[in-house]
């Protein structure tokens, strides 16, 4: 029974929020991925979980004990820090007993969860090796054996893969996954990575200034996000928002970019849109792959404009395309056999059926 | 910290704020406790006598009486006062300035030779700070000797002399500095070498392609890169220097007649060895203005560095 | 208490049959029963000089029954005047201590007087000298006694050859060992020219201009030959007189004939200058000529140690006593007298004399007469002259007669060789003697 | 400034390479012929002393060439190591230096690490304040220091005048200032996620110390006591004011107090007394060199 659940936690240094009051419930064994710029409370609500911090106000429970005040060594939990903060005096081994060895369990114990825990990570072959002999992917399989080692209710890990770089950091995302679907602890796993977010989480939960903005399920949360915040920090490259108005058009709506720019709205959303006709600050939210090139074997339709390139970027599989409109950056994503190049005009395609509409004064989707 | 138990935290709902916090309380306590030896040795050892030494300053010879500013007034009616401030200041600037100088020019010397025999020079260059002053001193009291000196025949191999090394005034300048730049130049190698090392080689490359001439490359680079560390390097040596006492107690005692004395030695001449401890006392205060300038400007830089701590 | 016992015991003390009165003394298991004493000697220059002392002290230490622990403590550095202070002002220390020179009347307050043992002494031995009652016989009250290890007499020593060879002067005929002097013409003009005209044979005098004890002895005795005082019995600044100026004037004459760094020297520079070979005379008791005996026996061979030129107002010695005081918070007073006594004997004396190569001198003066300084060789008959066994100086100390506290003062600072640089420096007459009026005023500082 | 123009990675040509490298073969020429002087000039004494020690009285007063040993001898060794007195002042300060050690690194690692780590208030002011206390020099302290302990006798009746183990009471003011400067800043230099996983792991404060940081820490340490030991070892104010019998001297006073005698010159045994005497931080130099620069540079390589 490993459930974690917050209950209006706040933290503040010296009069600044830095949590602003944080209810949040984590099931037992589920993986929860806080994601979030940097500065927004990810690390403090993880920390206050950990007892690094105190907490200001509110509740952490932690398998059904109230933890607030208990040190950390007593909430039974691990954690796993950025740089891996593993001992560097001590052999893999040492380091990965080392809380146990505090703890005083025995010592053939202590011999066998580390051997458990080596074999897991697939790290027997270094356990006396001293951390500096380790690449920067073994330290990170050694700073989580540690964790695994001491068998808690929860995992925490602040960001641990951000040191590593990009190759790595794939592999070991993977890793992680494993690990988890192993070893089933409940784990709370910070990061400024959407991405990792997104491939790790059975829930991630999107925090901004202090405040949670989102949870849910990483496809939930990219295809029906909740705010602009959200909409535009979940996705890479992130959502194209265009300022625009909503017109009513012969029983239609449409979207109006700019005097000579217009987009009818699906019918599918006219029900949904009807009301914010006319409103000040609206916001078209629409995701790259959502512009795209004209397809020659697909008709032409009245979602097809033309548009001057500006920049572009060959990725390989696809290609991005830039260009502005109504002061707005715009991202599309083209097939890279459509030609595009900078200074030319393009015919493209805004598929408008995933379209989000903003309200940017409250920042809701609407 | 390690007694408080989770079940008791849980337990006792109602007393929250207790457990967690009281050991963040409990926290700063031992922290306080941990750096009590150090206040208390600082107190009572440095900041007291400091103090300490103000009200000495101000009681007669016997120490019976209070007299306020009198002993300073008696002391600024004294020539050989003037003379030791003179002294003072002649000794520790000039001889910093110099120990600036060498240690600079001979750093990069040693950062010009190829890096796997620097570790040998700079052990030998090193040697002169590491051998107690008091000793060294010793030997270039010998080297010195009126009648023996080592050096008076070497000179007189070439005609000259014999120096009276010790024995003029402005000889005896001469040596006391000498032996106090010998001492403390390495210092100053060191600290140099350290700057240099962390000095990006691609600027002197940019630099050469620049067209910089190598005292340019000196003059635009590697002095800016290095201001800091030379600002503090010179500031500390300048309060060591500023308050010595080895090196002068032992080469000349403050002779010949007083044209050595420095704050320190002079202050020990009368409040230890003529015992009147509050004019001792009074000489040795002189030395506070100078030291709070230097310390002013290194707290500068100090705060900067403990920011970062 | 033991005080009587003592005193008793030092009137019959005055017989040979003192020592084994010692032995019988019933005090030493009284009061102070299983006592134990500890002494602060004067580590002595001259190497082996301290075996005296502890045979001497051992000896009686045996016979008493008394556990004796003696250190001996260098005056290099002014470690004896630290010693003394430090032990003057924490009321602890040793039993006996060595106090040179001002030390008896700087720590008036702290010592037990001796009057008990120095007036059977006295008429044991013979009288002491003035400097001797003006710096240990203070109000009538004796402070110290009179040590004969350490105390000494900073005469000229000469080298024979080259004097004669560049000065024209044969010192040994001047003063023949065991004969009368012939001194008649050894003035300070002598002096002059014979500095003079061995500066220009490239062997000068080494007098030192420093602020230490050799070279304070040495120019005290100048003044005292011109008769000139800084500071006078009453305690008045009396700088400003014709004596000093002649003084100053004379030195500056002299100073031109001695070596450039003579300011800097300080007490082994004038040894080294001899040893070395280098210099024609110093002023200095026999430890040069005992150490050129070790180091260079050929320089010893021409050293001739003899008295002091006269001047306009008499012939001085420079005389630089040495005591041993008792402190009065010492916890065995009483033995300490006893061996105070003990080391005063002639044959104590005598020891002491031997063991120093003939530099140590008795203040009493029926003691002048040791077979060391008649027989100690080479050359044969040089400390013949030493103790001056003629009579013909006036043992003085340098700013005698001013009172003790600023005299010690004026000879601790080395006021009279800084005048002597100053002015040889070119320092206008009358600013040297305001330099000095001023620094004179500080002494009198309280 | 002339660097400004170019960034960093600027391609570099080879000819330009070339004329550097000959720039610096002329350099490097110059450069050894100059640390050759300077060299001579920073080891002549050091070597003169040597010299000097070897010799007999009687060949020093020779007067013949100084620098040269014409009938090497022991003797000087021989005599004054089998001298009571000197093997004192040789233990005394031997006490004196561990002591002083032990005192100021205990006293500085766990002080640097409450300031670097637990903070509690005025924490930062106290560390800049223990910098600050660095600068204040023994000689603006021994005579307060003198009267103090005069003070401390009439009150308590505690005698701390003349004796050695004063010493290791007064010696820490002059070594653990810096000690836990240097302390300080190795500390900082461990991230802080370390003692966080240690609180994690269960180790309390204290087990922080001793099994994370002291380790961790540890050339830090190293070069904390080489300072310590070569501040104490060399130290001379301090003794020559408050230690004055001969059982009670340190080295460096005892060899300039009682083997310079006025009279007798044993200039022989001087030498080889100060040799002798500046040899412990010289062994200990010629073996942990890299520690000893660490510890002396440790105050400003961040400036």
């Amino acid at each position: 029974m490993a459930q974690v659940t917050l209950r209006k936690v706040i933290k503040k240094y010296d009069e600044v929020l830095a949590v602003r009051g944080v209810d949040l419930d984590i099931a037992d064994k589920e993986f929860i991925v806080l994601v979030g710029p940097s500065g927004c409370g990810k690390s403090t609500t993880l920390r206050m979980i950990a007892g690094l911090e105190e907490i200001s106000g509110g509740d952490i429970v932690i398998g059904g004990d109230v933890v607030n005040d208990v040190p950390p060594k007593d909430r039974d939990i691990a954690m796993v820090f950025q740089n891996y903060a593993l001992y560097p005096h001590m052999n893999v081994y040492e380091n990965m007993s080392f809380g146990l060895k505090l703890k005083k369990t025995a010592r053939d114990e202590i011999d066998r969860r580390v051997k458990q825990a080596a074999q897991i990570l697939d790290i027997t072959e270094l356990l006396d090796r001293k951390p500096k002999q380790l690449s920067g992917g073994q330290r990170q399989r050694v700073a989580m054996g540690r964790a695994i080692v001491r068998d808690p209710k929860v995992f925490l890990f602040d960001e641990p893969l951000s040191n590593l770089d990009a190759k790595l950091r794939v592999q070991m995302r993977t890793e992680i996954k494993k690990v988890h679907q192993k070893v089933r602890t409940t784990t709370v796993y910070v990061t400024h990575d959407q991405v990792e977010a997104m491939t790790l989480a059975d829930r991630v939960v999107v925090m901004n200034a202090g405040l949670i903005e989102q949870v849910g399920a990483p496809n939930d949360l990219y295809h029906s996000p909740a705010t602009k915040f959200v909409a535009g920090f979940i996705g890479s490259p992130a959502m194209n928002f265009i300022p625009c108005q909503l017109e009513q058009a012969a029983g239609a709506l449409r979207l109006r970019v700019n005097d000579r720019f217009s987009l009818p709205v699906p019918a599918s959303r006219t029900a949904r849109y009807g009301t914010y006709v006319g409103r000040p600050n609206l916001m078209l939210g629409l995701r790259p792959e959502h512009i795209t090139e004209t397809r020659p074997h697909v008709e032409p339709d009245q979602h097809d404009f033309d548009m001057g390139i500006e920049v572009v970027e060959p990725m390989g599989m696809e290609t991005l395309v830039y260009f502005t409109v109504n002061g707005a950056e715009v991202c599309g994503r083209v097939n890279p056999n459509a030609n595009a190049a900078a200074g030319q005009t393009m015919k493209l395609r805004a598929d408008l059926s995933n379209m989000h509409l903003i309200d940017d004064t409250t920042g809701k989707v609407l | 910290m390690a007694d408080i138990a989770a079940p008791t935290a849980t337990a006792v709902a109602g007393d929250r704020r207790t457990g967690l916090h009281r050991l963040m309380q409990r926290k700063s306590t031992i922290a306080f406790l941990m750096a009590l030896p150090l206040i208390l040795l600082i107190g009572i050892l440095v900041l007291y006598p400091a103090c300490y030494a103000i009200w000495l300053a101000m009681l007669n010879k016997s120490m019976s009486k209070f007299v306020g500013l009198g002993n300073f007034q008696f002391l600024f009616k004294r020539d050989t006062f003037w003379d030791v401030v003179f002294q003072s200041c002649l000794f520790a600037i000039t001889a910093v300035v110099f120990k600036a100088i060498i240690g600079f020019v001979v750093a990069h010397f040693v950062h010009n030779i190829p890096s796997k025999g620097q570790r040998k020079w700079r052990g030998m260059l090193l040697v002169p700070w590491v051998i107690p002053p008091a000793m060294s001193t010793l030997a270039w009291l010998w080297l010195f000797d009126p009648a023996y000196s080592a050096f008076n025949w070497i000179l007189a191999h070439f005609g000259i002399g014999p120096v009276p090394w010790l024995g003029e005034a402005a000889w005896a300048r001469f040596a006391v500095i000498l032996v106090n730049i010998w001492a403390g130049a390495p210092f100053f190698m060191i600290m140099y070498l350290a700057a240099l090392k962390s000095v990006p080689e691609q600027l002197y490359e940019a630099a050469a392609i620049d067209g910089a001439a190598w005292w340019q490359r000196i003059w635009y680079v590697t002095l800016p890169m290095m201001r800091n560390i030379i600002a503090i390097t010179a500031l500390f040596s300048l309060i060591v220097t500023f308050a010595n006492f080895d090196i002068v107690r032992v080469l000349t005692n403050g002779g010949p007649l007083t044209a050595t004395q420095l704050f320190g030695t002079w202050g020990f001449k009368l409040g230890i060895e003529s015992g009147d401890i509050p004019l001792g006392s009074c000489v040795v205060l002189f030395m506070v203005p100078i030291l709070a300038v230097a310390a002013a400007f290194i707290l500068r830089d100090i705060s900067r560095r403990g920011s970062e701590v | 208490m033991g005080f009587k016992k003592v005193s008793r015991r030092g009137f019959v003390g005055g017989t040979a049959a003192l020592s084994s009165v010692m032995v019988a003394a019933p005090f030493v298991r009284g009061a102070h029963a299983a006592g134990k004493l500890s002494i602060g000697f004067w580590d002595h220059w001259v190497p082996g000089a301290n075996k005296a002392t502890q045979k001497l002290v051992q000896e009686w230490g045996e016979k008493e029954k008394v556990e004796v622990q003696i250190d001996y403590i260098t005056s290099q550095g002014n470690k004896l005047l630290l010693t003394a202070a430090a032990e003057a002002q924490a009321k602890s220390g040793h039993d006996i201590m060595t106090l040179n020179t001002w030390l008896p009347a700087r720590y008036a307050d702290q010592l037990t007087p001796v009057n008990d043992i120095m007036e059977p002494l006295i008429k044991q031995n013979g009288k002491v000298n003035g400097t001797v009652e003006y710096l240990g016989n203070i109000g009538g009250k004796w402070l110290a006694v009179p040590a004969t290890s350490g105390t000494q007499m900073k005469g000229p020593c000469s080298r024979l050859d080259y004097m004669k060879q560049y000065a024209g002067l044969d010192m040994r005929e001047i003063y023949p060992a065991g004969a009368p002097p012939k001194a008649d013409n050894w003035n300070l003009d002598t002096f002059l020219k014979a500095a003079e005209a061995c500066h220009k044979g490239g062997h000068p005098f080494g007098i030192g201009l420093g602020t230490t004890s050799d070279n304070v002895d040495a120019i005290g005795t100048f003044f005292h030959a011109f008769g000139a005082e800084l500071v006078n019995a009453k305690g008045d600044i009396v700088v400003k007189n014709d004596a000093v100026r002649q003084v100053l004037d004379y030195y500056k004459k002299l100073m031109h004939y001695l070596p450039d760094d003579v300011a800097a020297w300080d007490d082994a520079s004038n040894n080294k200058f001899l040893v070395s070979g280098q210099g024609a005379l110093i002023l200095n008791p026999p430890s040069a000529w005992a150490v050129a005996k070790r180091d260079a026996p050929k320089v010893a061979e021409q050293c001739w140690t003899h008295p002091f030129p006269a001047g306009p107002k008499g012939r001085f010695g420079p005389f630089l006593p040495f005591f041993w005081g008792v402190w009065n918070f010492g916890k065995n007073q009483s033995a300490a007298k006893s061996l105070l006594t003990h080391l005063s004997q002639r044959s104590s004396a005598e020891q002491m004399v031997e063991a120093s190569g003939g530099y140590d001198l008795p203040s009493f003066a029926n003691f002048m007469d040791f077979k060391v300084w008649a027989e100690a060789e080479p050359p044969k008959g040089t400390l013949f002259s030493y103790p001056d066994p003629y009579h013909t100086q006036t043992l003085s100390i340098a700013a005698a007669p001013a009172p003790h506290k600023i005299a010690e003062q004026i000879y601790n600072q080395g006021t009279m060789t800084q005048m002597a640089v100053r002015y040889f420096k070119g320092e206008p007459m009358e600013k040297t003697l305001d330099w000095a009026s001023n620094e004179l005023e500080g002494f009198m500082r309280n | 400034m002339a660097n400004a123009a170019i960034s960093a990675g600027a391609p570099v040509r080879p000819v330009k390479y070339g004329s550097i490298s000959r720039d610096r073969r002329w350099a490097m020429r110059w450069s050894y012929f100059f640390l050759v002087l300077f060299v001579i000039f920073f080891l002549t004494p050091p070597l003169y002393m040597f010299i000097t020690s070897l010799k007999s009285s009687g060949e020093i007063s020779a007067a013949k060439n100084p620098w040269w040993v014409y009938a090497p001898t022991l003797s000087n060794y021989i005599e004054l190591l089998t001298q009571n007195q000197y093997l004192v002042f040789f233990r005394n300060s031997a006490l004196v230096s561990i002591c002083v050690v032990a005192i100021s690194i205990v006293i500085s690692v766990v002080a640097a690490f409450s300031l670097a780590r637990m903070k509690f208030w005025g924490s930062a002011t106290l560390a800049t304040g223990v910098f600050l206390t660095y600068l204040i020099p023994d000689t603006l302290l021994f005579i307060p220091l003198f009267k103090m302990f005069a003070f401390v006798r009439d009150t308590t009746g505690i005698e701390l005048m003349n004796h050695w183990w004063t010493l290791i009471i007064i010696y820490p003011t002059l070594t653990v200032p810096f000690c836990t400067w240097i302390m300080i800043g190795y500390f900082a230099s461990i991230p802080k996620e370390l003692d966080e996983a240690a609180l994690i792991d269960g180790a309390t404060w204290m087990q922080t110390l001793t099994k994370i940081f002291i380790p961790v820490a540890l050339p830090g340490i190293i070069a904390a006591t080489i300072f310590a030991f070569t501040v104490s070892w060399a130290q001379f104010l301090y003794p020559l004011a408050f230690t004055t019998s001969t059982d009670e001297l340190v080295l460096p006073v005892g060899i300039v107090t009682t083997l310079i005698k006025g009279d007798v010159f044993n200039w022989g045994q001087i030498m080889t007394g100060a040799l002798l005497g500046a040899a412990p931080p010289l062994i200990i130099y010629a073996f942990l060199m890299d520690y000893y620069i660490a510890g002396l540079t440790a105050g400003a390589t961040k400036g």
